[in-house]
């Protein structure tokens, strides 16, 4: 029953295209995500949208990757750099945007044609369970 | 003596929030994911199936729990909550009135089981908690019966497994069992079931294995209890995670169930919407 | 490979810290009590002794939390921690570092364990921390060691029982063993002993009980695991229910151990003073 | 092994002389404690120090018994009233008072003679540990 904690962070890793959000990736994104709870608050979007660069001045913790990343609204590499995608959701949301939307960026795809493949029953998991197993 | 009369579990996706505030519930996008629900909008406000409260189980989404504080178990004991501002302002929802005599019984209770709680006695709750109460009651004045918001961590990595969410449902029955006040309760799990919000693999939907998942939240949950993490994780998506939640309903109906309706649709934006009314029959 | 070299236990009475802070601990009336960490105070600077980490089990006594959050265990996770300013300004006393990778570590594995924990990554901490590192460091500029908070609720009824107590710290021993990094780690339980600070009750003070539960913390923990919160209560007074955080030390060092030092002293402020120092056997 | 929590609660009530911090009492004194809470800030303690009575008026939802249990320091009649001596601490603190000094006005002992009492090994527990069977 009992498992060891390395056996089962190891486990996420074997992924597809999938980063879990491990207390490692918290650590490191911690300033971003908090970045991104700040506009929770009205004042902060409003400051936020009208000035992006000197809103992230005064988060002097965060890396120029993360503001580089968080500026270019690069969701996929934001969740490299840390982030959480409930935690950057109230940065999409700040730029009226909807998961879907926000989501689809990170595919590949437009934002059409993620919502087409959705509608017709989503990704198929094939292939895309395991990288080990291939299944 | 208070009971638990029935359990419902529903994914919770945000985007169902906003069609019902935005009105868009009967656009050919959204009817056949909201038809579903209309069996239980009627079963529900039938005085014999109505509830006095409900344990709503839900995750925060980063809205009352940043990186500074992440509570494996939370259970909300003020009077009230407000929706909260998740970056588009507060959804135009009722304010969510708590039972708090219960909601407290409750905590002292798992607590004295082994349960480690964390007692909370304010924050705002978010679409985690908003969504499934839209879907059940529409667009009331105020929300028709009490709320307990029970919130789960499965956001930072590790949740708490299926068997202690499964175990917390069996504190939670014998909690609510024990409280002296003649109350009809339900336990609604929520969240999930197939969806990823990110990466190349964004937009995993595994409609077989949602399936099971539902015929074994009915009758064989035991299977349920046992599955590790990575499972729900390869098998339904990274944010599939959220069915651990369902097991804490589950937990809390007892050994046996009958089915009283399900609703199975994909897509809801990123998600597959499933929906199920579970009865106790012990 | 950490390992757990050894586990202290203290009373971490504020008045402590003052007579630290105001350079009073030679008065007559401090002296006695002071005296009896002396031998603790060499010990544990001994290069063979001296611990990387200290995983410091205390309470938080209403600085940190307020009734609107109440967590049963909570884990500092933070890279540092202030004193908090409990009324009188913050206690003159070096900030808290953290060995972050490991408390990460431990709180993952102990929720992998079904301990429902909560990570906190943002807090001061108050006497109840600071009191047992001025006892057993004296006033360095810096601790000399990494410090892991662990505080545990003992306010607000009902704390966790002793029985939980004690398989937390196993599942403690165990997250700790599975730690890469090669550390000496100690685990120190705090608080206690007999105290009351309210009502015509106040000041009781119990040596009897006292030093029956100091022995069998060495000898027989099996006891003191399925003591209820009220035998607590009744003998060592309201405040003695501290004690079951000792539990937690002693569930860490495994079945056998050896006790190296003890002292007891009555009374440290409103408080019976005890303190021991035990070494894992096996 | 497991235990009721109503007969849990209520062996409490078989302590002579002392009121468990339930969450029955906890409710009650919500307001009284998250008011004490409030002197953990520095500007806060001169404002009450320099106007006790304005500072309540801050606190609309404590009653008045509480307030006027505060403005007497009447500890043992605040713990009466949802109280908790760790949140109290912050006011006899800001006052000065050491937790000997504070805990003894409940005991009908002048300071000095509790504390003489509990340098002589304290109060005994005998005939104070259950009302119903004396003992
Ligand atoms: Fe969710
Ligand atoms: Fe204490």
């Amino acid at each position: 029953m009992k498992q060891n904690i390395h056996e089962y962070l190891a486990e996420f890793d074997d992924i597809p295209g999938t980063r879990v959000y491990t207390t490692a990736r918290a650590r490191k994104g911690y300033w971003v995500n908090q970045f991104a709870m700040s506009l929770m608050k009205d004042e902060n979007r409003k400051r936020w949208l009208a000035d992006e660069k000197a809103y992230l001045d005064e988060w002097p913790k965060m890396t120029q990757e993360q503001k580089d990343a968080l500026l270019a609204r690069d969701y996929d590499k934001l969740l490299d750099l840390g982030g959480n995608i409930y935690f950057l959701a109230k940065v999409f949301s700040t730029d009226g945007k909807s998961y879907l939307q926000a989501v689809s960026t990170m595919t590949g795809m437009s934002v059409e044609e993620y919502r087409n493949m959705m509608l017709s029953g989503g990704r198929s998991p094939e292939g895309l369970r395991s990288k080990k197993k291939g299944y | 003596m208070a009971r638990i009369t029935a359990g419902i579990t529903s994914s919770h996706v945000p985007a169902i929030g906003a069609a019902v505030d935005l009105g868009n519930t009967q656009d050919d996008y959204w009817k056949p994911a909201f038809a579903g629900f209309d069996w239980t909008k009627e079963w529900i406000m039938k005085p014999e199936n109505k509830p006095d409260v409900v344990i709503l189980v839900y995750n925060d989404h980063a809205s009352a729990f940043d990186m500074n504080l992440i509570p494996t178990f939370a259970i909300g004991c003020a009077d009230e909550f407000q929706p909260a501002d998740e970056g588009w302002g507060p959804r135009p929802v009722p304010v969510v009135k708590n039972h708090a005599d219960l909601a407290w019984h409750i905590a002292q209770s798992c607590i004295l089981d082994e349960f480690d709680m964390t007692i909370i006695n304010k924050m705002d709750v978010d679409h985690g908690l908003t969504v499934p109460l839209s879907l059940m009651f529409g667009q009331p004045d105020a929300w028709p019966c009490k709320i307990i918001p029970l919130a789960v961590n499965v956001v930072t990595y590790p949740p708490p497994s299926g068997n202690r969410c499964y175990n917390l449902g069996k504190a939670i029955r014998d909690a609510v069992e024990s409280f002296p006040e003649d109350l009809k309760v339900q336990v609604w799990g929520t969240g999930g079931m197939s969806h990823q919000l990110q990466g190349t693999r964004a937009g995993l939907i595994n409609a077989e294995w949602d399936k099971k998942f539902l015929d074994d939240l009915t009758a064989n949950p035991e299977r349920l209890r046992k599955m590790p993490h990575i499972e729900y994780l390869r098998e339904a998506g990274s944010e599939g995670i959220e069915l651990v939640m369902w097991l804490i309903m589950r937990g809390a109906l007892g050994k046996d169930v009958r089915e009283l309706h399900r609703h199975y649709h994909v897509a809801a934006s990123n998600t597959a919407l499933g929906h199920i009314v579970l009865e106790p029959t012990e």
